[in-house]
Protein backbone atom coordinates (compact mmCIF):
# COMPACT_ATOMS: atom_id res chain seq x y z
CA UNK A 1 0.00 0.00 0.00
CA UNK A 2 1.00 3.44 -1.02
CA UNK A 3 1.28 6.59 1.13
CA UNK A 4 1.79 10.06 -0.27
CA UNK A 5 3.38 12.51 2.20
CA UNK A 6 3.19 16.11 2.33
CA UNK A 7 4.96 19.15 3.91
CA UNK A 8 6.42 18.73 6.87
CA UNK A 9 5.78 14.96 7.10
CA UNK A 10 7.76 14.50 3.70
CA UNK A 11 10.37 16.17 5.43
CA UNK A 12 10.02 13.62 8.80
CA UNK A 13 9.45 10.26 6.03
CA UNK A 14 12.41 11.68 3.59
CA UNK A 15 10.48 11.07 0.79
CA UNK A 16 6.79 12.05 -0.67
CA UNK A 17 5.79 8.56 -0.73
CA UNK A 18 6.07 5.02 1.14
CA UNK A 19 4.70 2.11 0.93
CA UNK A 20 3.39 -0.40 3.66
CA UNK A 21 3.91 -4.05 2.73
CA UNK A 22 0.14 -4.82 3.38
CA UNK A 23 -2.99 -2.62 3.71
CA UNK A 24 -3.84 -2.15 7.55
CA UNK A 25 -7.27 -2.94 8.13
CA UNK A 26 -8.18 0.60 9.39
CA UNK A 27 -6.84 4.24 9.50
CA UNK A 28 -6.14 3.83 13.28
CA UNK A 29 -3.69 0.65 12.62
CA UNK A 30 -2.42 2.80 9.86
CA UNK A 31 -1.68 5.50 11.89
CA UNK A 32 -0.03 3.55 14.75
CA UNK A 33 2.08 1.75 12.10
CA UNK A 34 3.46 5.47 10.50
CA UNK A 35 3.87 6.80 13.91
CA UNK A 36 6.17 3.71 15.04
CA UNK A 37 8.48 4.53 12.00
CA UNK A 38 8.32 8.34 12.11
CA UNK A 39 8.16 9.21 15.98
CA UNK A 40 8.16 12.72 15.11
CA UNK A 41 4.94 12.42 13.29
CA UNK A 42 3.96 12.47 17.08
CA UNK A 43 5.21 16.20 17.64
CA UNK A 44 3.01 17.50 14.78
CA UNK A 45 -0.09 20.11 16.09
CA UNK A 46 -2.41 17.46 14.19
CA UNK A 47 -2.05 14.84 11.25
CA UNK A 48 -4.71 13.68 9.43
CA UNK A 49 -5.00 10.84 7.32
CA UNK A 50 -6.91 11.14 3.60
CA UNK A 51 -8.51 8.16 2.10
CA UNK A 52 -9.13 8.64 -1.94
CA UNK A 53 -8.54 11.95 -1.37
CA UNK A 54 -11.10 12.69 1.68
CA UNK A 55 -10.48 13.09 5.38
CA UNK A 56 -10.87 9.73 7.10
CA UNK A 57 -11.52 9.39 10.79
CA UNK A 58 -9.47 6.68 12.67
CA UNK A 59 -12.64 4.02 12.33
CA UNK A 60 -12.48 3.88 8.48
CA UNK A 61 -11.62 0.17 6.97
CA UNK A 62 -8.98 0.68 4.15
CA UNK A 63 -8.69 -1.35 1.01
CA UNK A 64 -5.61 -2.59 -0.56
CA UNK A 65 -5.79 -0.21 -3.85
CA UNK A 66 -6.97 2.76 -1.66
CA UNK A 67 -4.78 5.91 -2.19
CA UNK A 68 -3.53 6.97 1.38
CA UNK A 69 -2.22 10.75 2.06
CA UNK A 70 -0.16 12.12 5.35
CA UNK A 71 -1.81 15.35 5.90
CA UNK A 72 0.23 17.49 8.45
CA UNK A 73 -1.46 20.59 9.47
CA UNK A 74 -2.14 22.65 6.21
CA UNK A 75 -1.34 26.67 6.13
CA UNK A 76 -2.28 27.69 2.69
CA UNK A 77 -3.98 31.04 2.25
CA UNK B 1 -20.42 27.74 -14.85
CA UNK B 2 -20.49 28.84 -11.56
CA UNK B 3 -17.76 27.72 -9.88
CA UNK B 4 -13.75 28.34 -11.08
CA UNK B 5 -11.40 26.35 -9.15
CA UNK B 6 -7.68 26.12 -9.68
CA UNK B 7 -4.06 25.75 -8.42
CA UNK B 8 -0.98 27.02 -10.49
CA UNK B 9 2.17 29.42 -10.02
CA UNK B 10 0.37 32.78 -11.17
CA UNK B 11 -2.89 33.98 -10.18
CA UNK B 12 -4.08 37.48 -10.72
CA UNK B 13 -7.40 39.31 -9.23
CA UNK B 14 -8.92 40.21 -12.67
CA UNK B 15 -9.18 36.48 -13.95
CA UNK B 16 -11.61 35.63 -10.63
CA UNK B 17 -13.00 39.41 -10.72
CA UNK B 18 -13.71 39.03 -14.54
CA UNK B 19 -15.11 35.07 -14.22
CA UNK B 20 -18.11 36.11 -11.04
CA UNK B 21 -18.77 39.29 -13.16
CA UNK B 22 -22.40 38.85 -14.45
CA UNK B 23 -25.00 41.72 -15.24
CA UNK B 24 -27.93 40.39 -12.83
CA UNK B 25 -25.12 40.87 -9.60
CA UNK B 26 -24.47 43.96 -8.55
CA UNK B 27 -22.05 42.98 -5.84
CA UNK B 28 -18.75 40.98 -5.73
CA UNK B 29 -16.71 40.50 -2.45
CA UNK B 30 -13.00 39.55 -2.83
CA UNK B 31 -10.37 38.27 -0.41
CA UNK B 32 -6.31 38.79 -2.00
CA UNK B 33 -4.12 37.38 0.30
CA UNK B 34 -0.41 37.84 -0.29
CA UNK B 35 2.98 37.15 1.01
CA UNK B 36 4.06 38.83 4.03
CA UNK B 37 7.36 40.62 4.89
CA UNK B 38 7.49 39.05 8.32
CA UNK B 39 6.57 36.58 10.76
CA UNK B 40 6.75 37.80 14.72
CA UNK B 41 8.77 40.05 13.60
CA UNK B 42 11.24 37.81 11.69
CA UNK B 43 12.14 39.00 8.12
CA UNK B 44 10.60 36.42 5.91
CA UNK B 45 13.15 36.00 2.23
CA UNK B 46 10.41 33.75 0.49
CA UNK B 47 7.80 31.33 0.86
CA UNK B 48 7.20 27.93 -1.27
CA UNK B 49 3.69 26.53 -1.54
CA UNK B 50 3.33 22.70 -1.83
CA UNK B 51 -0.21 20.92 -2.85
CA UNK B 52 -1.72 17.95 -2.47
CA UNK B 53 -3.37 19.14 -5.76
CA UNK B 54 -6.08 16.26 -6.53
CA UNK B 55 -7.48 16.59 -3.28
CA UNK B 56 -6.76 20.23 -2.53
CA UNK B 57 -8.78 20.96 -5.66
CA UNK B 58 -11.71 18.21 -4.05
CA UNK B 59 -12.27 20.74 -0.70
CA UNK B 60 -12.05 24.00 -2.85
CA UNK B 61 -15.01 22.99 -4.60
CA UNK B 62 -17.08 21.55 -1.50
CA UNK B 63 -16.21 24.92 0.14
CA UNK B 64 -17.09 26.75 -3.54
CA UNK B 65 -20.38 25.02 -3.70
CA UNK B 66 -21.35 25.43 0.19
CA UNK B 67 -21.46 29.01 -0.43
CA UNK B 68 -23.62 28.82 -3.63
CA UNK B 69 -26.22 26.04 -2.18
CA UNK B 70 -26.06 27.69 1.51
CA UNK B 71 -24.94 31.13 0.91
CA UNK B 72 -26.68 32.71 -1.44
CA UNK B 73 -23.56 33.18 -4.26
CA UNK B 74 -24.11 33.11 -7.98
CA UNK B 75 -21.04 32.56 -8.96
CA UNK B 76 -17.69 32.09 -6.85
CA UNK B 77 -13.96 31.63 -8.03
CA UNK B 78 -10.77 30.52 -6.42
CA UNK B 79 -7.37 30.76 -7.20
CA UNK B 80 -4.50 29.96 -5.20
CA UNK B 81 -0.48 29.64 -5.82
CA UNK B 82 1.73 26.53 -5.90
CA UNK B 83 5.62 26.77 -5.59
CA UNK B 84 8.26 29.59 -4.97
CA UNK B 85 6.33 33.06 -4.06
CA UNK B 86 8.19 36.77 -2.45
CA UNK B 87 6.96 39.09 -0.21
CA UNK B 88 4.05 41.46 -1.91
CA UNK B 89 3.23 38.12 -4.32
CA UNK B 90 -0.37 36.75 -4.50
CA UNK B 91 -1.35 33.79 -3.06
CA UNK B 92 -4.77 33.24 -3.14
CA UNK B 93 -7.84 35.21 -4.20
CA UNK B 94 -11.08 34.46 -3.80
CA UNK B 95 -14.56 36.88 -5.83
CA UNK B 96 -17.62 35.72 -4.94
CA UNK B 97 -21.01 37.42 -6.44
CA UNK B 98 -24.42 37.91 -5.11
CA UNK B 99 -27.58 40.39 -5.59
CA UNK B 100 -27.01 41.36 -2.09
CA UNK B 101 -23.50 42.62 -0.99
CA UNK B 102 -23.17 41.06 3.35
CA UNK B 103 -23.80 37.70 1.57
CA UNK B 104 -21.01 38.15 -1.06
CA UNK B 105 -18.53 39.49 1.96
CA UNK B 106 -19.80 36.84 4.31
CA UNK B 107 -19.24 33.90 1.69
CA UNK B 108 -15.65 35.25 0.69
CA UNK B 109 -14.72 35.28 4.72
CA UNK B 110 -16.03 31.82 5.03
CA UNK B 111 -14.13 31.01 2.29
CA UNK B 112 -10.93 31.52 3.42
CA UNK B 113 -11.72 30.73 6.59
CA UNK B 114 -12.63 27.00 5.34
CA UNK B 115 -9.34 27.19 3.30
CA UNK B 116 -7.25 27.58 5.78
CA UNK B 117 -8.55 24.75 7.82
CA UNK B 118 -9.16 22.45 5.37
CA UNK B 119 -7.30 22.44 2.09
CA UNK B 120 -4.26 20.35 1.94
CA UNK B 121 -1.64 22.88 0.87
CA UNK B 122 1.22 23.93 3.03
CA UNK B 123 3.63 26.99 3.30
CA UNK B 124 7.35 27.14 4.20
CA UNK B 125 9.07 30.17 5.12
CA UNK B 126 12.33 31.00 4.38
CA UNK B 127 14.30 32.95 6.71
CA UNK B 128 17.90 34.09 7.15
CA UNK B 129 18.64 31.64 9.26
CA UNK B 130 16.73 28.54 8.40
CA UNK B 131 13.26 27.19 6.96
CA UNK B 132 9.83 26.79 9.26
CA UNK B 133 7.23 24.59 7.68
CA UNK B 134 4.01 27.04 9.00
CA UNK B 135 1.58 25.85 11.56
CA UNK B 136 2.89 22.77 12.05
CA UNK B 137 4.08 22.73 15.57
CA UNK B 138 1.76 23.29 18.59
CA UNK C 1 0.39 57.74 1.01
CA UNK C 2 -2.39 55.39 2.67
CA UNK C 3 -5.54 56.62 1.24
CA UNK C 4 -6.47 56.75 -2.48
CA UNK C 5 -9.56 58.17 -3.21
CA UNK C 6 -11.11 59.46 -6.99
CA UNK C 7 -14.02 59.68 -9.13
CA UNK C 8 -13.25 59.25 -12.59
CA UNK C 9 -14.87 57.68 -15.44
CA UNK C 10 -12.67 54.65 -15.93
CA UNK C 11 -12.03 52.43 -12.58
CA UNK C 12 -10.30 49.00 -12.46
CA UNK C 13 -9.94 46.48 -9.51
CA UNK C 14 -6.18 46.08 -10.49
CA UNK C 15 -5.17 49.72 -9.89
CA UNK C 16 -6.97 49.15 -6.04
CA UNK C 17 -5.19 46.19 -5.24
CA UNK C 18 -2.10 47.42 -6.10
CA UNK C 19 -2.28 50.87 -4.17
CA UNK C 20 -3.06 49.02 -1.25
CA UNK C 21 -0.66 45.55 -1.58
CA UNK C 22 1.93 46.22 1.14
CA UNK C 23 3.96 43.44 2.33
CA UNK C 24 3.38 43.58 5.73
CA UNK C 25 -0.54 43.01 5.23
CA UNK C 26 -1.55 39.63 4.51
CA UNK C 27 -4.80 40.12 3.43
CA UNK C 28 -6.85 42.74 1.37
CA UNK C 29 -10.68 42.46 1.00
CA UNK C 30 -12.16 44.05 -1.90
CA UNK C 31 -15.51 44.95 -2.90
CA UNK C 32 -16.67 45.22 -6.22
CA UNK C 33 -19.64 47.12 -7.85
CA UNK C 34 -21.08 46.88 -11.15
CA UNK C 35 -23.83 47.63 -13.27
CA UNK C 36 -26.99 45.55 -12.73
CA UNK C 37 -28.71 44.66 -15.68
CA UNK C 38 -32.53 44.64 -14.31
CA UNK C 39 -34.27 46.91 -11.34
CA UNK C 40 -37.30 44.97 -10.01
CA UNK C 41 -37.46 42.57 -12.80
CA UNK C 42 -37.37 45.17 -15.96
CA UNK C 43 -34.25 45.11 -18.09
CA UNK C 44 -31.71 48.80 -17.90
CA UNK C 45 -30.03 49.48 -20.66
CA UNK C 46 -27.87 51.99 -18.92
CA UNK C 47 -26.98 53.86 -16.35
CA UNK C 48 -25.36 57.94 -15.55
CA UNK C 49 -23.87 59.15 -12.68
CA UNK C 50 -23.78 61.91 -11.82
CA UNK C 51 -21.52 63.80 -8.94
CA UNK C 52 -21.03 66.40 -6.81
CA UNK C 53 -17.25 65.95 -6.87
CA UNK C 54 -15.68 68.10 -4.53
CA UNK C 55 -18.05 66.76 -1.75
CA UNK C 56 -17.91 63.69 -2.62
CA UNK C 57 -14.19 63.42 -2.67
CA UNK C 58 -14.63 64.74 0.79
CA UNK C 59 -16.96 62.72 2.45
CA UNK C 60 -14.77 59.54 0.51
CA UNK C 61 -12.01 60.85 2.35
CA UNK C 62 -14.16 60.58 5.73
CA UNK C 63 -14.73 56.96 5.30
CA UNK C 64 -11.41 56.38 4.12
CA UNK C 65 -10.13 58.23 7.36
CA UNK C 66 -12.77 56.43 9.80
CA UNK C 67 -11.26 52.97 8.42
CA UNK C 68 -7.65 53.76 8.98
CA UNK C 69 -8.49 55.41 12.58
CA UNK C 70 -11.07 53.19 14.29
CA UNK C 71 -10.78 49.90 12.17
CA UNK C 72 -7.41 48.70 12.08
CA UNK C 73 -7.05 49.12 7.94
CA UNK C 74 -3.48 50.48 7.08
CA UNK C 75 -3.98 51.39 3.60
CA UNK C 76 -7.26 51.91 1.73
CA UNK C 77 -8.65 52.69 -2.14
CA UNK C 78 -11.85 54.10 -2.81
CA UNK C 79 -13.02 54.49 -6.62
CA UNK C 80 -16.12 55.37 -8.15
CA UNK C 81 -16.70 56.21 -11.51
CA UNK C 82 -18.54 59.48 -13.49
CA UNK C 83 -20.65 59.38 -16.56
CA UNK C 84 -22.53 56.66 -18.93
CA UNK C 85 -22.04 53.10 -17.76
CA UNK C 86 -23.73 49.97 -18.96
CA UNK C 87 -24.72 46.47 -17.64
CA UNK C 88 -21.36 44.47 -16.32
CA UNK C 89 -19.13 47.77 -16.03
CA UNK C 90 -17.59 48.60 -12.88
CA UNK C 91 -18.86 51.15 -11.02
CA UNK C 92 -17.18 51.06 -7.75
CA UNK C 93 -14.12 49.84 -6.43
CA UNK C 94 -13.08 49.94 -2.72
CA UNK C 95 -9.68 47.60 -1.31
CA UNK C 96 -8.78 47.91 2.32
CA UNK C 97 -5.33 46.20 3.46
CA UNK C 98 -5.11 45.00 7.26
CA UNK C 99 -2.68 42.58 9.04
CA UNK C 100 -5.95 40.96 10.39
CA UNK C 101 -8.58 39.75 7.58
CA UNK C 102 -11.70 40.01 9.48
CA UNK C 103 -10.46 43.91 10.19
CA UNK C 104 -10.14 44.29 6.32
CA UNK C 105 -13.50 42.75 5.18
CA UNK C 106 -15.29 44.98 7.90
CA UNK C 107 -13.98 48.06 6.95
CA UNK C 108 -14.92 47.16 3.38
CA UNK C 109 -18.26 46.41 4.24
CA UNK C 110 -18.42 50.09 6.46
CA UNK C 111 -17.43 51.60 3.66
CA UNK C 112 -19.44 50.81 0.78
CA UNK C 113 -22.51 50.89 3.11
CA UNK C 114 -21.51 54.33 4.21
CA UNK C 115 -20.68 55.19 0.51
CA UNK C 116 -24.15 54.53 -0.47
CA UNK C 117 -25.82 56.30 1.97
CA UNK C 118 -23.89 59.80 2.64
CA UNK C 119 -21.79 60.40 -0.83
CA UNK C 120 -22.69 62.95 -3.48
CA UNK C 121 -23.23 60.74 -6.49
CA UNK C 122 -26.59 60.13 -8.17
CA UNK C 123 -27.17 57.17 -10.20
CA UNK C 124 -30.02 57.26 -12.95
CA UNK C 125 -31.13 54.36 -14.74
CA UNK C 126 -32.58 54.04 -18.50
CA UNK C 127 -34.94 51.71 -19.18
CA UNK C 128 -37.12 51.34 -23.04
CA UNK C 129 -39.56 53.19 -21.39
CA UNK C 130 -38.40 56.24 -19.69
CA UNK C 131 -35.36 57.05 -16.85
CA UNK C 132 -35.83 57.50 -13.39
CA UNK C 133 -33.06 58.82 -10.76
CA UNK C 134 -32.74 55.76 -8.12
CA UNK C 135 -34.38 56.29 -4.56
CA UNK C 136 -35.44 59.72 -5.48
CA UNK C 137 -39.13 59.06 -4.04
CA UNK C 138 -40.79 56.98 -1.61
CA UNK D 1 -26.57 83.25 -3.50
CA UNK D 2 -25.61 81.06 -5.53
CA UNK D 3 -27.16 77.43 -5.06
CA UNK D 4 -26.21 74.06 -7.23
CA UNK D 5 -28.74 71.19 -7.75
CA UNK D 6 -27.50 67.47 -8.60
CA UNK D 7 -29.32 64.79 -10.07
CA UNK D 8 -33.45 65.21 -9.54
CA UNK D 9 -33.40 68.34 -7.65
CA UNK D 10 -31.66 69.75 -11.20
CA UNK D 11 -34.29 68.12 -13.43
CA UNK D 12 -36.82 69.88 -10.82
CA UNK D 13 -35.38 73.54 -11.17
CA UNK D 14 -34.36 73.01 -14.78
CA UNK D 15 -30.91 74.30 -14.14
CA UNK D 16 -27.51 73.35 -12.50
CA UNK D 17 -27.74 75.98 -10.37
CA UNK D 18 -29.95 79.35 -9.26
CA UNK D 19 -29.63 82.43 -7.45
CA UNK D 20 -31.07 83.54 -4.85
CA UNK D 21 -31.31 87.06 -4.34
CA UNK D 22 -30.59 87.45 -1.07
CA UNK D 23 -28.53 84.63 1.37
CA UNK D 24 -30.93 83.53 4.23
CA UNK D 25 -29.72 83.83 7.43
CA UNK D 26 -30.51 80.21 8.61
CA UNK D 27 -30.55 77.00 5.87
CA UNK D 28 -34.09 76.26 7.24
CA UNK D 29 -35.48 79.38 5.48
CA UNK D 30 -33.38 78.53 2.44
CA UNK D 31 -35.18 74.79 2.41
CA UNK D 32 -38.54 76.92 2.58
CA UNK D 33 -37.62 79.69 -0.13
CA UNK D 34 -36.46 76.26 -2.21
CA UNK D 35 -39.56 74.65 -1.38
CA UNK D 36 -41.95 77.35 -2.22
CA UNK D 37 -39.95 77.64 -5.94
CA UNK D 38 -39.78 74.51 -6.61
CA UNK D 39 -42.61 72.25 -4.66
CA UNK D 40 -42.00 68.83 -6.25
CA UNK D 41 -38.74 69.19 -3.84
CA UNK D 42 -40.79 68.55 -1.53
CA UNK D 43 -42.33 64.97 -2.87
CA UNK D 44 -38.43 63.67 -2.29
CA UNK D 45 -37.65 60.85 -0.02
CA UNK D 46 -35.04 63.34 1.71
CA UNK D 47 -33.63 66.82 0.56
CA UNK D 48 -30.32 67.55 2.27
CA UNK D 49 -28.69 70.82 2.58
CA UNK D 50 -24.77 71.07 2.13
CA UNK D 51 -23.11 74.60 2.66
CA UNK D 52 -19.55 74.88 1.44
CA UNK D 53 -19.24 70.51 0.61
CA UNK D 54 -20.39 69.76 4.02
CA UNK D 55 -23.95 68.41 5.27
CA UNK D 56 -25.86 71.12 6.90
CA UNK D 57 -28.53 71.23 10.34
CA UNK D 58 -31.95 73.09 9.39
CA UNK D 59 -30.24 75.74 12.22
CA UNK D 60 -26.85 76.34 10.49
CA UNK D 61 -26.14 79.77 9.93
CA UNK D 62 -25.56 81.20 6.28
CA UNK D 63 -23.05 83.77 5.15
CA UNK D 64 -23.30 85.55 1.62
CA UNK D 65 -20.25 83.70 0.28
CA UNK D 66 -21.57 80.44 0.76
CA UNK D 67 -21.37 77.46 -1.40
CA UNK D 68 -24.93 76.05 -1.37
CA UNK D 69 -26.25 72.42 -2.74
CA UNK D 70 -29.60 70.64 -2.77
CA UNK D 71 -28.98 67.06 -1.98
CA UNK D 72 -31.83 65.25 -3.21
CA UNK D 73 -31.13 60.85 -2.16
CA UNK D 74 -27.84 59.83 -3.11
CA UNK D 75 -27.51 56.34 -4.81
CA UNK D 76 -23.78 56.20 -6.22
CA UNK D 77 -22.54 52.67 -5.41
Amino acid sequence: MKVLLFGIAKDIAGAPSITLDAAPEKVAVLREQLYQRYPRLRELRSCMIAVNKVYAADGDTLQPGDEIAVIPPVSGG
Amino acid sequence: MDVLIDIKEEITVQEAVDFVTTPDCGGIAVFVGTVRNATKGKPVQRLFFECYTPMALLELEKIARHTLTEMGIRKIAILHVSGDKLPGETVVVIAAASPHRAAAFAACQYAIDTLKETVPIWKKEYFEDGEVWVAAHP
